[in-house]
């Protein structure tokens, strides 16, 4: 398939499958299902297929497709993949192919829910491929709208509530964005050319390259603000991360794979793609700030993990927590009399945070998994009614804890790479918040045994119908084999992802420490001290 | 002037020109009379006065879109504006656009009765009178040039509409609800008036075009006129705003839309909520222009058009911030669609201020040479809008009028469980709502970007409109809870048992009504240049874009306008050669 | 040697070590399937996990012996000092690949071979051998579907549960393979790497028993325990990895894309020119703090420091903090004080884990990071390491004495014992440090394997008051026990040397070595003499309690008789690994320093590291012994350590072996010497525990400092968490969701409120109109003015 | 006294104009209401015809107060009709007792 129709294949493949499902009628249920497994398997491998025409040692934009869709706002349907967005492409295909299998648990009208969890990743392929800031907020706000539904029908018990507290925060968050897109818009425009949606020539304006038209510095830090705002809402960070632990709780578990796997990497991807490059002044000016919040969500994480009962809850918290290492390995930009310092350490710290994000899409979509197949049975998710489990379901014990283990950082598994090359690229930025950010690994550590000791140890299970306790499926096992087996492929070798993300974050970080910062150094200096 | 010759020439203009191009309003001329005659002579049994109405406004229709393909065809008419009856109308394409975009209305209000039944068999000629009578009010205001026309043509279209509200003679409330919608229209028709009647007599015309010249002879030269009477202009000129603000219910005057609204039946209300506010629309954007007129206005008349734009802004955010936010607590699904048209109207008066502002202030980003072209862009957005905003609003009150022709019930509780009965209906309502709120794969999202990028390009001319931007931007987020609120009670809640199940399949013909409105809406958030072409063109062609301008400082001339004089009365058509250029 | 056969040895020994490593895990894989291929009574699992060990071991010491005939045994013979030999080149390097690059910085997996490497390969699967031989006969009650535990109380009586068998052995394989894997490694990421992947084994192996609470409690408390020193490490590695940027051990020569052959600095180059001394900038007047001077990473290495001054620098502190962090990982993982409560905890696991892991290779870790790492210690953190050697083996010491659990005491004495190696590697006696490492593995994991002996025979029985005699009921047991006992010690028989080697076993040499070093040490700087003078005491007390433990459960009238009746030998698979354990513990250290095995050792030394340091301390001058002065006081630290040892044997022979008196009783009569041990007490006087008790209240004062003051600190901080989480959790709750609610209920009331402005009546609408004309108009003449 | 100028005439329509709105205001019966209107739309008449002779508005000003009365008429005929009905159904037609819908 000639690669500029890829991209858009990988896209609407899935609305596809949504377009023959919602033809067919309701009752056959088993069919339904084969078309959403085929639908889904076929997206996968068509990031596969993706994987293998990508070439690696290219930084630039690959397979770039560009045709008009409003001709007078100069918006366009543009296209693109390069080594940031790649990567997370074959996660979403990844995860969104064993949520699809773990959704055999959804009894209820399974037309509706295959048709919007199809559109639902449409929406998420679309803004990891979108070049279009346009398009970008379109398939934005696309994604919500299944979202919304499918916690709001098949959630739990508070699942309005949920629901409607989901749709507000990313609401606002996304309205912050439009205001950022204006500017962007309005600021790119010149007296001959009109205004420009497309990202990459927003990135060059941004950065100096374009002569002649370049962001004010006052424009880039408010642009900044406002575009961190909306993404931050997503990644979660703390003081906007109330929604994740409802939408959590209350979402069925193929949902919250999906919503833990790949909907918190959109935040960072958001960061990476859109305010870093485009308001370079702004990140740089902002980057203390970020670090802080950083570190705080991995402690405010792990200590509100630590005080969970909710089973699901504390793994939601655990993700505030893993998150908050890519939001530190991404800011670490120490700037001293306007020269950047130690960039290899910020091409670790990017690196390090991009893994992160793959690392935790595996860790917390499969210790969600795990969540849900015991919730299946039991119905009940109080951490301190549970006990037991490793001797009553011993294979789901045992891929459980190698779930949980990957999700702690245990070394050989994916968390570990992500969460260490992050903080050990920190101290270059600032020794003390690099030191707090270890002491998250003894927190993270203490949480987690403690919730193992309490779920699978002990000698009997001491929860409400233990006789539903039966050992796990041969489907469910499936599932947590291929997780466990990529948490260790990833945490073994991770030279398989950072070659394919390597060359377009390195470039990434040479544009923005060539960009001049002489303007900003002032302003820095006053901040640190 | 011998009289005789005075009458030729009159007659000659009239025939000549005039009425050519006054087609489409013949057309409901004609059809009105047809269904007064089937009515008196009892043939109505043989020819139900729906289907005439129906053929009439289809043939209106059809007319206009002659009218418009004419326009396209022949490029060098592009730009043209002619003005029939004597200067009482003006002829160009805003005036086409606004005319498919009624007519289109009419139809489907038209073929939307005829499924629903309101009126029944007998005074249905009655109703299709008054429907059409109050269309052709808003044809006339869509295309007035004359501060008689402007009240003549509110008048026409109020009138009928408190007769249409009050329709349902049986019924308490809709009786209440006439008369306050007669007591209230009139109060604000007679304030109308004297404000006309102020402000053509201190002007001492009343012809719109000429409204510029004599404003800024009175206050831009600095002459004998002093303080005072300035004052009282612009009283006069907020009393016939106020004549407007009733048409669009904007915040202090829009006391009568709740009511009337709850009081009227669905199509009723979805009829008065989307086509009065279009033509309302139309008349104000003719309005502001006409008072800015083609000139960078001078001197201390700046300030006043600054800050009547900003007020409008003001206003705007006010009316949507209320809107939205009153709509929270309704339990009433059209009260609470009552309270959203209001915020609407707020969104879309936002971009006429975004006009007032752009091309009132003095200090205009790179030298103003992009004015005209941002002014443009700010009327191409609000016509967007409306096509837009006609959809959703259409699609959400067919919605209502065809459950309530089930369930007999608008309280919103009443819907929850839709989406186990009728999935379709309720995949249309979702569509609609979510448009509402802005969402974007829908309309709804295109259309607000558009308004809010023109408010935005306002705020680098006068930078105090950047609260309105912010209160347009926050009250998206507000108007979310109520929409998805409904959506709550169609999607998530059980079915109640005491109302029997709403059926309406996709192949019935309510369901090929409600689709056939709400694919539209799809539509336009996805093939967006069509129609935003026609809308840029159509706002182009408006007359103060169009004329020279000449007394612009520093002359930019208007990028893509043909340089035209405008025929003087009663110069005979021929005479009227259009010096192409440009 | 020509680079030629350098090249060929490198490979060699590269294929031998790797398939030793990488057997176990592969080992590791098979057995976690066993209950699949295998049947669950099946010992298919114990066999195929044995096999690879030994496969292991066997491979390991074709290595050495394959490394040795290529270096002709120079490192055997006999040579003044270790610097004149440096010539040879002693280890071989390389990658296995890379786990990540960016840019100049690199991070990768590879190996590091020296003689310390084999020497320890060839000790750790030895013993696990033994070990493996040995569990398999001890772990034999596994092997049945309803496997009845105990100690585990359940609702019905005991808890049943089928036998896991299978997985016992293989976490014993994934434990070898990464206990392997941390020698082998190349740089102080992949040790880090190892380290927690060690960690995480000794948590399952601690936890096996899952159903105890306390098993699991315990395990909890060892893997925490050991993050909190990992956090220290990674400290370490963070000024590491941002001051050197590169993590390798020693120079490489690696041939980048372009065939260039790029020199990649190792840490220890930057640091130590090649005389391997350290270069300090005093702190003067633009830098508040001294520098130390690293040779530029990308610089050849062959130009270093001889005259060139360019170069990076770093902060004298910073490189004192980095050491400190490394090491606190070895206190971590080595259960040095402060954080020793989790290894007597670890007790709860099966005796084999406690012998392999607990005593012999996991805790030596520590110590072998310490060594390995040794170059890059300051004077500073070589005297903190010395004086947390000395608090740790005093204080295990004394508790050792009071404890009654078998495997506590020799848990209390393994922290002791680690306590004289980080000691010997403090006051600079490289060498003998990791000598004692050897040694000790040996001797304690027998001594844990007859223990375990022990308690099969009893049927789980631990309290020492329970047995007595049992020498009768398990002879072999008891006298390779006391071979143990000897060798920890350090008893020989003075004067007498049959053809030049003094009859003693390895314990004497080594212990005997690391006396010698303090003894010097203190020597050459008067201020630490306490350094020598407190272990010299620890001796004593250790041979006290070892042979108290001894007489305790093998001699005398049995205390319990139902205990005595049912003891009865272990098979042939238990004993026969203690007989050849017992033969390693005697005679690893053949003829001490002049031995093959301290050779080795002293092989790898890194070159005149010690005195590198002689005036780079800060906190005054620290001058290390070299190897010339150890030498000489040799004879007299044997001496005195022997007489010490000998004192201690006695006392508790009189105590508890021949029980002629009545320890209770004849305790007060020796009331001096205990006087002098608890020298702070006000004695007062209680007829028959006057001594005991002051001992007991010491011993009970350490325990008790363990459970409330560490581990209540560790309660503290974890209820103080907890609260800090449930008020964060409120706060969470309250503050920030009640921040959304509040913005929802605001904007939920305006919309009620404005529902009172419609009121329905028409005369306020029409009043409404001409107020808001007149209104408006009034706002605008006040904006506009 | 020069006699009656531009001024007087205004002045009158001004009284009629605000002596409408009040009667609108304050009047409870629906017809006294539309009463009020009356007033308001001749009081504007008045304005026209006095500036169609004053100023230079000319013809216009007349032809729009005939238009004015014209259609005050109309609206009082629908006005008067929709009273009437609210009076069937209410019986009566005092507007604050018209009150049902609102909030």
């Amino acid at each position: 398939m000639s690669n500029e129709f890829l991209l858009s294949a990988i896209i609407f493949l899935p609305t596809v499958g949504a377009l023959v499902l919602s033809i067919m009628d309701g009752g056959a249920e088993k069919a339904l299902r084969k078309i959403g497994y085929f639908t889904t398997a076929a997206t996968f491998a068509l990031t596969l297929v993706l994987l293998a025409e990508f070439d690696s040692s290219v930084s630039g934009m690959q397979m770039e497709v560009k045709a008009e869709w409003i001709k007078n706002w100069n918006v366009n349907y543009q296209l693109g993949v390069d080594g940031i967005s790649l990567t997370l492409v074959l996660l979403t295909g990844l995860v969104c192919f064993l949520a699809m299998l773990a959704s055999d648990s959804i009894k209820k009208d399974i037309k509706g829910y295959l048709i919007l969890f199809l559109l639902l990743e449409t929406g998420m392929l679309g803004v990891f491929l979108s070049l279009d800031f346009f398009l970008f907020y379109v398939f934005w706000e696309v994604m919500l709208l299944p979202m919304y539904f499918l916690i709001g029908i098949w959630g739990g018990p508070r699942r309005e509530y949920a629901a409607m507290k989901f749709f507000l925060y990313t609401l606002v968050g996304s309205v912050l964005m439009l205001i950022a897109l204006l500017m962007f818009y309005f600021g790119s425009a010149t007296t001959t050319s009109p205004g420009s949606f497309d990202l990459l020539h927003l990135a060059r304006i941004g950065q100096g390259k374009v002569p002649g038209l370049v962001f004010s510095e006052t424009l880039q830090m408010t642009a900044f603000v406002l575009l961190f705002i909306g993404f931050a809402i997503k990644v979660p960070v703390v003081p906007f991360h109330t929604w994740l632990p409802d939408a959590h709780v209350e979402a069925p578990t193929p949902i919250s794979m999906i919503l833990a796997g790949v909907l918190l990497k959109m935040g960072g991807y958001g960061i990476l793609r859109i305010a870093f490059p485009i308001c370079p002044q702004g990140a740089q000016w902002a980057s203390y700030v970020l670090v802080f919040l950083g570190v705080l969500s991995i402690i405010y994480g792990a200590f509100a993990a630590m005080a969970q009962t909710d089973f699901k809850r504390l793994v939601a918290y655990s993700s505030v927590s893993h998150m908050g290492y890519v939001l530190l390995g991404i800011a670490v930009w120490k700037l001293s009399e306007g020269k950047t310092v130690g960039a290899e350490y910020w091409k670790m710290g990017m690196n390090g945070a991009m893994f992160q994000m793959l690392a935790h899409g595996i860790s917390s979509a499969g210790m969600f998994f795990m969540v849900g197949v015991i919730y299946d049975r039991v119905h009940h998710r109080d951490v301190n009614k549970f006990g037991g489990l490793m001797g009553l379901m011993p294979l789901y014990g045992g891929l459980a804890v190698g779930i949980f283990f990957a999700g702690l950082g245990l070394p050989g598994l994916c968390g570990f790479i992500g969460e260490v090359f992050t903080v050990l690229s920190a101290w270059n930025y600032h020794p003390i918040m690099a030191i707090i950010s270890a002491s998250g690994v003894i927190l993270t550590a203490g949480y987690i045994l403690w919730t193992i000791q309490r779920v699978f140890l002990g000698p009997e299970y001491k929860g409400p119908h233990p006789e539903a306790i039966t050992p796990i499926l041969p489907r469910e096992a499936f599932i947590g084999f291929v997780l466990l087996g990529f948490a260790i492929l990833l945490g073994v070798y991770p030279e398989s992802m950072f070659g394919l993300m390597r060359e377009s974050i390195n470039q990434l970080v040479n544009d923005l420490v060539k960009v001049d910062m002489s303007s900003l150094a002032g302003v820095n200096t006053l901040l640190k001290r | 002037m011998p009289f005789s010759s005075l009458v030729d020439s009159l007659m000659q203009d009239t025939l000549g020109v005039s009425l050519p191009l006054f087609a489409t309003e013949l057309a409901i001329c004609a059809t009105i009379v047809l269904l007064l005659l089937f009515r008196l002579l009892n043939l109505d049994q043989r020819i139900p006065g729906a289907v005439l109405a129906l053929a009439g406004s289809i043939a209106g229709l059809g007319l206009a879109v002659m009218q418009h393909l004419q326009y396209s065809q022949e490029a060098d008419l592009v730009g043209q504006s002619v003005e029939i009856f004597t200067g009482l109308l003006i002829y160009d394409q805003f005036t086409i656009y606004l005319r498919i975009f009624l007519m289109l209305f009419l139809v489907l209000v038209v073929y939307l009765t005829m499924l629903g039944g309101i009126p029944d068999r007998e005074d249905a000629p009655d109703f299709y009178v008054l429907l059409l009578g109050s269309t052709l009010g808003m044809l006339l205001m869509a295309s007035a040039n004359h501060l008689l026309i402007v009240f003549l043509a509110i008048e026409m279209t109020s009138v009928p509409s408190y007769a249409m509200v009050g329709f349902l003679k049986g019924r308490r409330q809709s009786s209440e609800a006439a008369l306050k919608y007669v007591v209230y229209g009139a109060g604000a028709a007679g304030v109308m008036l004297y404000g006309i009647s102020l402000l053509s007599g201190l002007l001492g015309t009343a012809n719109l075009p000429e409204l510029a010249q004599a404003l800024t002879a009175l206050g831009g030269a600095d002459s004998a006129l002093d303080q005072p009477s300035l004052w009282t202009l612009s009283l006069a000129i907020l009393m016939v705003l106020v004549g407007v603000a009733f048409k669009l219910s904007i915040v202090p005057f829009h006391f009568w839309c709740p009511d009337a609204f709850e009081g009227a039946s669905a199509e009723v209300a979805g009829y008065l909520s989307v086509a009065s506010k279009g033509a309302a629309f139309a008349l104000l954007v003719r309005f502001c222009l006409a008072m800015t007129g083609s000139a960078v206005p001078a001197g201390d008349l700046q300030t006043v058009f600054v800050h009547l734009g900003f007020g409008i802004g003001i206003i705007a955010a006010i009316s949507a911030t209320f809107g939205n936010l009153a709509a929270y607590t309704q339990t009433n699904i059209k009260r609470m669609l009552a309270y959203s048209t209001i915020a609407h109207a707020g969104y879309m008066l936002m971009a006429v201020a975004a006009l007032l502002v752009i091309l009132g202030s003095p200090d205009a980003p790179d030298g103003g040479a992009q004015r005209t072209e941002h002014a443009i862009r700010a009327v191409s957005g609000l016509l967007y809008y409306l096509v837009v905003y006609l959809f959703m609003n259409l699609g959400a009150f067919a919605i209502v009028a065809i459950i309530r022709n089930q369930t007999f019930s608008e309280q919103i509780e009443d819907y929850s469980g839709l989406v186990r009965q009728s999935p379709a209906l309720a995949v249309c309502m979702l569509a609609c709502m979510f448009s509402l709120i802005g969402m974007p794969p829908l309309g709804g999202f295109v259309s607000k970007v558009m308004v809010f990028a023109s408010v935005f390009k306002s705020t680098e001319y006068y930078w105090p409109m950047w609260f309105i931007l912010s209160a347009g931007v926050l009250n998206t987020v507000f108007s979310l809870i109520y929409y998805v609120n409904v959506l709550n009670y169609m999607f998530f809640k059980p079915p109640r048992e005491h109302l029997e199940p709403v059926n309406v399949p996709l192949a019935s013909a309510y369901g090929r009504y409600a689709l056939l409105v709400t694919l539209p809406v799809f539509l336009l958030g996805v093939m967006v240049n069509r129609i935003d072409d026609v809308a840029y063109s159509a706002s182009a062609s408006l007359k103060s874009f169009s004329v020279p301008v000449v007394a612009n400082h520093d002359n930019a001339d208007p990028p893509r306008q043909s340089v035209r004089s405008t025929p003087a009365i009663p110069a005979p058509v021929e005479a009227a050669t259009p010096v192409s250029g440009g | 040697m020509d680079p030629q056969t350098y090249q060929s040895t490198g490979e060699m020994l590269r294929n031998l070590l790797t398939l030793a490593w990488l057997l176990p895990l592969a080992g590791f894989v098979l057995e976690v399937f066993a209950g699949y291929w295998s049947h669950r009574l099946s010992r298919a699992a114990a066999y195929s996990a044995v096999f690879c060990i030994a496969a292991g071991f066997v491979c390991s010491f074709a290595a050495l012996m394959y490394w040795g005939h290529q270096t002709h045994w120079s490192a055997l013979e006999s040579h003044a000092s270790p610097a004149d030999h440096h010539d040879v080149l002693k280890y071989f390097s390389g990658t296995y690949y890379t786990l990540a690059e960016f840019g100049k910085l690199r991070i990768a997996i590879d190996y590091h071979i020296d003689s310390l490497t084999l020497v320890m390969f060839t000790m750790v699967t030895l013993i696990a051998t033994m070990i493996h031989i040995f569990a398999i006969g001890y772990m034999s009650d596994e092997l049945t579907e309803h496997y009845e535990d105990h100690q585990v109380h359940t609702a019905h009586g005991h808890f049943h549960r089928p036998g896991r068998f299978y997985m016992f052995f293989a976490y014993l394989s994934l434990f070898s393979f990464s206990m392997l894997g941390l020698v082998l490694a190349g740089n102080v990421f992949q040790v880090f790497v190892f380290w927690e992947l060690v960690g995480v084994c000794s948590y399952f192996l601690i936890g096996f028993y899952f159903e105890r609470k306390s098993a699991s409690t315990a395990a909890n408390k060892a893997f925490i325990m050991n993050r909190v020193g990992d956090f220290g490490f990674l400290i370490g590695l963070m000024i590491l990895w941002t001051w050197f940027g590169t993590f390798q051990f020693n120079e490489r020569v690696e041939s980048d894309a372009n065939g260039r052959d790029v020199v990649m600095p190792g840490l220890f180059d930057m640091l130590r020119d090649d005389h391997g001394n350290v270069t300090v900038l005093p702190a003067n007047d633009h830098d508040s703090y001294a520098r130390v001077f690293l040779a530029d990473p990308g610089h050849s290495g062959a130009l270093k420091h001889e005259g060139h001054k360019e170069g990076k620098t770093m902060p004298y502190f910073l490189l004192v903090v980095a050491g400190l962090g490394i090491f606190a990982g070895c206190v971590g993982k080595s259960a040095q004080f402060p954080l020793q409560t989790w290894l007597p905890d670890a007790m709860e696991g099966p005796t084999p884990v406690s012998a392999l892991v607990h005593s012999a290779t996991m805790v030596a870790a520590g110590v072998y990071l310490a060594g390995r790492f040794y170059p890059m210690f300051l004077p500073e953190v070589l005297l903190t390491i010395a004086y947390v050697g000395c608090i740790t083996l005093f204080m295990a010491a004394t508790i050792a004495v009071v404890a009654t659990d078998i495997k506590r005491v020799l848990a209390y004495s393994t922290i002791s014992q680690l306590g004289y190696m980080m000691l010997g590697i403090g006051v600079g006696g490289w060498t003998a440090g990791l000598f004692h490492l050897i040694t000790h593995a040996f001797f304690k994991s027998l001594m844990f394997l007859c223990s375990g002996s022990v308690i099969h025979g009893c049927h789980h029985e631990q309290e020492m008051p329970k047995m007595g005699g049992l020498i009768r009921k398990m002879p072999i047991t008891a006298y390779t026990m006391l071979v143990g006992v000897i060798a920890i010690c350090g008893l020989a028989i003075p004067g007498i040397s049959i053809f030049g080697i003094k009859i003693a076993f390895s314990g004497y040499h080594s212990k005997d070595a690391i006396i010698a070093t303090a003894m010097t040490f203190s020597q050459l700087n008067g201020s630490h003499f306490l350094l020598f003078v407190v272990p010299l005491l620890g001796a004593g007390i250790t041979a006290f309690y070892m042979f108290r433990l001894w007489f305790y459960t093998f001699i005398g009238q049995p205390r319990d008789h139902h205990v005595y009746d049912h003891a009865h030998e272990s098979p042939v698979v238990m004993w026969a690994p203690l007989i050849v354990l017992s033969f390693f513990a005697a005679f690893v250290a053949f003829k001490g320093e002049a031995g093959s095995l301290f050779k080795l050792l002293l092989d790898t030394e890194p070159a005149s590291v010690a005195h590198g340091l002689h005036d780079v301390g800060l906190a005054g001058d620290l001058n290390f012994p070299s190897h010339v002065g150890i030498e000489e006081n040799h004879k007299a630290a044997g001496l005195y350590a022997l007489l010490v040892a000998v004192m201690g044997t006695t006392l508790a022979y009189l105590f508890y072996g021949a029980r002629v008196l009545n320890p209770a009783e004849v305790k007060r009569q020796f009331a001096g010497v205990h006087n002098f041990l608890v020298e702070k007490w006000q004695f007062d006087i209680l007829y028959d525990a006057a001594f005991v008790r002051p001992v007991h209240v010491i011993a009970k004062w350490f325990v008790a400092f363990d459970r409330n003051v560490l581990d209540g600190f560790l309660h503290a901080t974890a209820r103080t968490a907890v609260s800090i989480a449930t008020l964060d959790r409120r706060f969470d709750e309250t503050v920030v969701d009640g921040l959304v609610n509040l913005v929802g209920n605001v904007t939920y009331d305006a919309g009620r409120s404005l529902r009172y402005v419609q009121t329905g009546r028409l005369r306020q609408y029409v009043m409404f109109i001409v107020l808001g004309v007149v209104g408006i108009w009034i706002v605008m003449r006040l904006f506009a003015a | 006294m020069e006699g009656v100028g531009l001024t007087e005439y205004l002045v009158v329509a001004g009284i009629l104009f605000v002596s409408g709105v009040v009667c609108m205001a304050t009047k409870r019966n629906a017809i006294g209401v539309l009463m009020g209107v009356e007033l308001v739309l001749n009081g504007a008449n008045v304005n026209f015809v006095a500036f169609s002779r004053y100023t230079k508005l000319g013809l216009d000003g007349q032809v729009i107060s005939l238009f004015v009365i014209v259609l005050a008429a109309a609206e009082a005929a629908v006005a008067l009709a929709i009273a009437l009905n609210f009076y069937n159904n209410h019986l009566t037609i005092d507007v604050d007792r018209g009150d049902e819908l609102k909030g």
